[in-house]
């Protein structure tokens, strides 16, 4: 911080120079953070609007997509997620009544949440992989949602025999065909993996703020007066938490009901 | 402007407060990060300019005889990326903009420092990319990356420079939001809404646009970047992806661009022609609203760069219509601003001699964009040079000249000096009959055909071409002036004092070149702004 | 602004609860067959979910104006770049007539 | 016919004067408020310029002004963009009695070819005073086929036909431009139009050695394809009858309803799946990565013709598609007459 003693003799040291008043720069951070998340809104909105295109375009391909994704760990994900939410509501809440272990455990459940959310994706991740159904032909071994994929149970993910199996399937269906739509399912995996894969980049960045979050306030740095880091912090986590909220019906919940599995 | 030499210059200021590369580096004075970018983006012209003499080089003969067409396709891609991204983009806000916002509105440096730092840095890592891509080859998929061509066709360094543009996006997201937040939680007591310059209202208008606009050309060049990279298919017909998706994703940003390319400019000429007039500006409001108007109306226009691509007829429909809701704010502006100088005190210093060029031709530029709004018209001079024309028009004869007429208006506060005036003077109109000549001819050559991006054309078009050309020539002379004598002003210019054009605004009352804090004391704003005619007035200074 | 009435503990608890509600409904429902309101009804959900948790985690209910404004204007715009794209997907014919 | 210096495009279709009108309309509105602006401030500048003792006026401003020229540049513009509207319906949608003619964009060239079969690369000869459709498709990267003496353009998309229409007026060879930048050789992707009298156009037609028309050629795929076996008139058959599918309404089962155009048709044959016939399974299999653009387009215009080869009427659809035969009739005759419609538009000079 460059030279600051013209200010006022009796500020809080959190204060910096170019602001006249705490008061002044929590009102300054809290509205940068909310224009930030602005930011963030329309980064993700990009990807949801040319999702929804695609959604009508190759119905079809994204409910053969969706079904082939294991709902149950999308759904504990989503509780995760909004435990760690919670979690983190109470980090600002004691922050803001002062309570300093309060929000130091606070900040290590939700660090830990975060850290269980991004396990269950990365295990996600692996079967997904494992299954072939990688979009692309650089990563992993090529897409290949159709059979011949050198996965090690190859029953996994063959969307193109899915599609023709009773009851949910038709077996009219030509298997030509069925390939063609198995193969269209890699327009829906690269919205999966462009949004989760957005999604968790968010979600790594936040376990390093809270990270330093968590330094911060071992040190006792937060108090009543001055908590705009925490409640911050708190902000970015519960707007990647609503993200979720809203991939997790998208990308899971496609057609479920006439493919229960 | 005064002449004797009674001025001196302040002891100390924020260019001498600190020695050394560090205290360069690593400041988090916005008039210093200011100085950074100006010399970033002085670089980014000048390179792209070279580019542009090149192209013009390339067309005075219709054979395409100069260069191979794979290097022509690179030249006007390479000079169209580095004039957009990282030159005009930037140029206002982040020069301009930066040193001045906190000044006029009674700040001691911007509400967020380390992400004004942090954003000149990105913009260099983001720069870097794009130099890089350059170096290795160039790019050739024209500035606007349509696919498929740039994702599976071209055989260029596209990766490099998609992530170029992307990084650097996000430093005009981080000047946008600072301003936003500067402009809402630091102004100075008594400076409302009401009073707050036009040039920080226009700022504010285009910060509004880098925040919620930038993003989705970030996540559009990431998929490009994936898919060129990954061959996942979200784009690429050959896996299903629509094309025309792209286009509409890169144009709900770059549509709205072209008005962080305009607003600030426009900001920059309610300044000079008040200033140069003596007198308030006429219709305040409605120019500070026509900000706001412009701002929120330009989202709403994109697909009019697609009239011909295959879009709906409805939707062509609905977008036509709302571009010309766009044009009625400038209009206002134009407007109001000739009429400030009815009564006035009009005297043409060489910033108002921009500020005059940039009315002149924003109009023309302007007008022409609506016959490319007009859906029968587009069909016909769609990526012809008509198109070249309009744009060059809006953004060289607009916001470059603005910005030539800003840097000349704030020189003096910016380095204490002040330029020289007579080669000021003749570069302004060298400028401005070099770039009629260099571009009016085009609009011709548009409404007969020829189309843009061709290296080679048929022979009927040479003639105006020829001429074109030439006015290129003259063009980088007048270009090339400013950069000579304001070089040569920091050392042997006149010093100026706190305000040598007797200006009314916050930054003219403290010393120039300002303290590294702005200001001994925070202002307390008790006037309109423009109070031009309360002359007695004695500015502030030391 | 000064110091606002903020939610309480068990408030944040009556929150995390709905929320935890609303995803199990979510799941539940999807296997029901409500034809083309299938996805209406998870968005509705995923909404309502939303909403709860930028007004009381993010704190909006107790914020000021320019905050409300901000988090609207986010939405009104993703809206803009939502619709006015669709609205040529979904109009698309070759021959107008 | 090509001048050093040349001002103004040769007209040379029937839209192109109305193109023009609207244009000079435009350019008067350009001039005369670049001309209102400079000449305002060029008087101001010497009426007002800076003089030792003379004072600047200070005025705050006039909402009636404002009110001025809001309205006034709102209603030019509302004129202006109706105006431009009509002439870009009317571009939009080709007669119903236009030739029709199918062109394939490729880096770096253009492919044409008539029904009768008749084939050309970068060159395309049409008849003046009979409309002509052209449905445009790429192989590879967007393209645009661009004529400035007939002031159309359209863009070439890959997977998707777009079409564009004109009459030529005067016989003569115009510029054929690829205007959306397509590669290294973009430049290079140009040829001619070449607008013929009536008589000499069949006289052309004739003298190419056309290897039997699209439709035959089409006809020739849909045997040896095996199209034949499931889309038989008969009623035992498992694919829906074709016979004057083109441009009638398709009902599918998940309830929508389509109209059958060239991109449906497309669709048809290479997706199967993504739209299946209301009163059919999905038995379709694809021909995706069998059959070339060309062929399909031969395919296409072979399908286009069913009905009207055999004289048929196009209410015989043996199989159900839900919506009433006797409906068919009606939405047609609506559909031409609106295509039919805008044939004299606007202000025609
Ligand atoms: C600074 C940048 C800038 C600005 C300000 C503008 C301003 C406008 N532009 Fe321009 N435009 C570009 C930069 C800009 N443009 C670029 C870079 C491209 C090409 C991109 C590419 O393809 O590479 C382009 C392309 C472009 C197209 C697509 C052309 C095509 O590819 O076919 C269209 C179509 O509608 C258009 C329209 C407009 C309109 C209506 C305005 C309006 O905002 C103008 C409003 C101003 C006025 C109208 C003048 C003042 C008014 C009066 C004096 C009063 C009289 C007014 C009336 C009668 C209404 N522009
Ligand atoms: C800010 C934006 C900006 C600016 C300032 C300019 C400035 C100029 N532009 Fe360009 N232009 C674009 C943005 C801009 N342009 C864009 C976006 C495109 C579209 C690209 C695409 O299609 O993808 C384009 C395309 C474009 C074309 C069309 C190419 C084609 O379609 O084939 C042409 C042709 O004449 C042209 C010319 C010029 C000229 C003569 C200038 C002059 O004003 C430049 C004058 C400046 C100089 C001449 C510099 C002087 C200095 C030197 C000459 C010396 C250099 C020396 C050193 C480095 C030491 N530009
Ligand atoms: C195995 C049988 C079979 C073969 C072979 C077949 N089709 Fe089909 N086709 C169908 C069925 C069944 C439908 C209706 C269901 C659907 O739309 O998928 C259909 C639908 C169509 C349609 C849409 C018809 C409408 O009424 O809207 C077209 C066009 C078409 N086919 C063209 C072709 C062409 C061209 C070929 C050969 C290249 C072909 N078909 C080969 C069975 C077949
Ligand atoms: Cu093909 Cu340009
Ligand atoms: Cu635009």
């Amino acid at each position: 911080m460059s030279t600051s003693q013209t200010t006022t003799t009796d500020h809080h040291p959190a204060l910096v120079h170019q602001f006249d008043s705490m008061e002044q720069q929590k009102e300054a951070s809290t509205l940068g953070m909310w224009v930030f998340l602005l930011t963030e809104i329309m980064m993700f909105g990009g990807l949801f609007a040319s999702y929804l295109i695609y959604r009508i375009k190759y119905y079809d391909a994204f409910v053969a997509g969706s079904t082939s994704i294991d709902i149950k760990w999308g759904f504990a994900n989503t509780l995760v997620l909004i435990g760690s939410s919670w979690t983190m509501a109470m980090a600002v809440w004691s922050a803001q009544n002062g309570r300093r272990k309060g929000q130091v455990y606070f900040i290590i459940a939700t660090m830990i949440l975060g850290a269980a959310f991004l396990g269950v994706k990365a295990k996600e991740y692996y079967e997904k992989y494992d299954e072939c159904h990688i979009p692309g032909h650089v990563i992993g071994k090529g897409f290949n949602a159709w059979g011949g994929c050198s996965a090690t149970d190859k029953s996994l993910g063959n969307i193109a025999e899915d599609i023709r199996i009773p009851p949910h399937g038709d077996p009219n269906i030509p298997e030509a065909s069925a390939e063609l739509t198995a193969k269209q399912t890699e327009i829906f995996f690269s919205f999966y993996f462009a949004m989760t894969g957005l999604h968790a980049t968010h979600m790594l960045i936040g376990l390093g703020v809270l990270t330093w979050l968590l330094m911060r306030a071992k040190r006792g740095d937060f108090g009543p007066e001055y908590y705009s880091p925490v409640e911050n912090v708190g902000l970015y986590w519960h707007f990647v938490d609503i993200v979720w909220i809203f991939l997790f019906p998208l990308l899971y919940l496609i057609s479920r009901h006439a493919h229960a599995h | 402007m005064s002449s004797a030499n009674e001025n001196v210059m302040p002891e100390k200021h924020y260019l001498n407060d600190n020695y050394g590369i560090r205290s360069w580096l690593l400041t988090k004075d916005h008039k210093r990060i200011a100085v950074l970018y100006l010399l970033t983006i002085t670089f980014f012209f000048f390179l792209g300019g070279l580019f542009a003499s090149l192209i013009r080089l390339e067309l005075l003969t219709p054979q395409g005889d100069l260069f191979q067409s794979d290097t022509y396709n690179k030249l006007f891609t390479e000079h169209g990326v580095n004039m957009i991204f990282f030159f005009l983009i930037p140029s206002v806000p982040a020069v301009l903009g930066n040193f001045l916002v906190p000044l006029m509105v009674g700040a001691k440096d911007l509400a967020f420092p380390k992400i004004n730092l942090a954003s000149w840095y990105i913009f260099i890592v983001g720069a870097g990319f794009a130099l890089a891509a350059l170096v290795s080859g160039g790019v050739d998929t024209g500035w606007t990356f349509y696919t498929p061509l740039s994702s599976g066709f071209v055989r260029t360094p596209v990766i490099a420079m998609g992530v170029g543009i992307l990084i650097a996006g996000f430093a005009s997201i981080f000047t946008g939001l600072n301003f936003i937040v500067t402009v809402h939680r630091m102004r100075a007591p008594g400076l409302t809404w009401g009073r707050l310059p036009l040039f920080v209202w226009a700022n504010y208008a285009a910060s509004l646009i880098m925040v919620l606009g930038t993003p989705v050309i970030a996540i559009t060049l990431i998929l490009l970047v994936l898919e060129r990279g990954f061959h996942i298919g979200i784009f690429d017909p050959k896996l299903g992806g629509d094309p025309v998706l792209f286009q509409h994703m890169f144009w709900f940003y770059s549509h709205p661009a072209v008005y962080i390319m305009i607003l600030p400019g426009m900001g920059v000429i309610s300044e000079i022609i008040t200033c140069f007039s003596r007198k308030r500006v006429f219709g305040y409001g409605f120019i500070a609203f026509s900000s706001i108007a412009i701002a929120v109306f330009g989202f709403v226009v994109w697909a009019h760069h697609m009239f011909v691509a295959g879009i709906s007829v409805y939707s062509a429909l609905v977008f036509s219509l709302l571009s010309y809701a766009v044009a009625i704010p400038s209009a206002v502006k134009v407007f109001n601003w000739t009429a400030t100088m009815y009564k006035g005190s009009v005297e043409l210093a060489t910033p108002m001699l921009y500020a005059l060029g940039f009315i002149g031709l924003f109009t023309i530029g302007g007008l022409t964009g609506l016959f490319l709004a007009a859906l029968g018209l587009d069909v016909h001079i769609h990526d012809t040079y008509f198109v070249i024309a309009h744009f060059h028009y809006v953004m060289v004869g607009g916001m470059v000249m603005a910005y030539l007429g800003g840097l000349h208006f704030w020189w003096p506060k910016m380095t204490g000096r002040i330029y020289p005036e007579g080669p000021a003077k003749l570069a302004a109109l060298i400028t401005f009959i070099g770039f009629n000549l260099t571009f009016f001819p085009q609009f011709i050559l548009g409404y007969l055909g020829m189309p843009r991006r061709y290296h080679a054309y048929p022979p009927e078009f040479q003639v105006l071409n020829v001429l074109s050309s030439a006015g290129a020539s003259v063009l980088a002379v007048g270009f090339i002036l400013p950069l000579i004598y304001f070089l040569w002003s920091l050392r042997y210019g006149e010093v100026a004092g706190a305000n040598p054009w007797d200006a009314k605004g916050l930054e003219w009352q403290t010393t120039s070149p300002p303290p590294t804090h702005n200001f001994e004391k925070t202002p307390v704003v008790t006037e309109e702004p423009y109070h031009y005619g309360t002359e007695q007035e004695v500015p502030v200074v030391h | 602004m000064s110091e606002h009435a903020h939610p309480s503990r068990l408030l944040y608890v009556v929150i995390f609860l709905a929320l935890v509600i609303g995803t199990v409904l979510t799941w539940w429902i999807a296997f029901k067959n409500l034809g083309i309101w299938n996805p209406v009804v998870a968005l509705t959900i995923a909404c309502i979910k939303a909403t709860l948790v930028i007004l009381y985690f993010m704190h909006v209910r107790y914020s000021n104006k320019l905050t409300i404004v901000t988090v609207c204007a986010g939405f009104f715009w993703l809206l803009i770049l939502i619709t006015l794209s669709l609205s040529d997907y979904l109009t698309r014919v070759l021959n107008v007539g | 016919m090509q001048s050093n210096l040349p001002l103004f495009p040769q007209q040379a279709s029937t839209v192109a004067a109305q193109v023009d009108w609207l244009y000079l309309f435009l350019v008067a509105i350009t001039a005369f408020f670049s001309l209102l602006v400079a000449a305002l401030i060029l008087f101001f500048i010497v009426k007002y310029r800076k003089t030792p003792g003379r004072e600047a006026e200070q005025i705050h401003g006039s909402t009636l002004l404002e009110i001025v020229w809001t309205v006034i540049p709102l209603g030019l513009s509302m004129a202006i963009f109706v105006w431009a509207a009509i002439i870009y319906f009317h571009l939009q949608r080709p007669p119903a009695n236009a030739l029709e003619v199918y062109g394939v964009a490729k880096q770096w060239m253009w492919k044409f070819e008539q029904s009768g079969g008749q084939r050309e690369i970068n060159a395309l000869h049409v008849p003046v005073g009979r409309p002509v459709k052209i449905t445009l498709i790429s192989q590879d990267v967007i393209h645009s086929f661009f004529v400035p003496a007939f002031r159309v353009k359209q863009d070439v998309l890959p997977n998707r036909y777009t079409i564009v229409w004109f009459q030529a007026t005067e016989p003569g060879a115009y510029h054929l431009f690829c205007t959306q930048y397509c590669g290294t050789k973009h430049s290079a992707m140009i040829g001619e139009v070449v607008a013929m009298k009536p008589e000499d156009f069949e006289a052309w037609l004739t003298s190419g050695k056309a290897e039997g028309s699209l439709a035959a050629q089409g006809e020739k795929e849909f045997q040896q394809l095996g199209c034949v076996t499931c889309h038989r008139a008969d009623s035992g058959a498992r694919g829906p009858n074709l016979m004057g599918l083109y441009g009638r309404p398709v009902r599918l089962t998940d309830g929508r309803t389509v109209v059958a155009d060239d991109n449906y048709i497309r669709e048809s044959i290479l997706v199967p799946n993504a739209k299946v016939v209301s009163g059919f399974q999905p038995i379709m299999p694809t021909f995706q990565g069998m059959i070339s653009e060309e062929e399909l387009i031969q395919l296409t215009d072979y399908i286009k013709h069913m009905g009207e080869q055999q004289g048929e009427p196009l209410n015989n659809r043996s199989t159900p598609t839900q919506i009433r035969d006797s409906e068919v009739t009606h939405i047609q005759e609506r559909m031409k007459q609106e295509s039919k419609e805008p044939q004299k538009p606007g202000k025609k000079k």
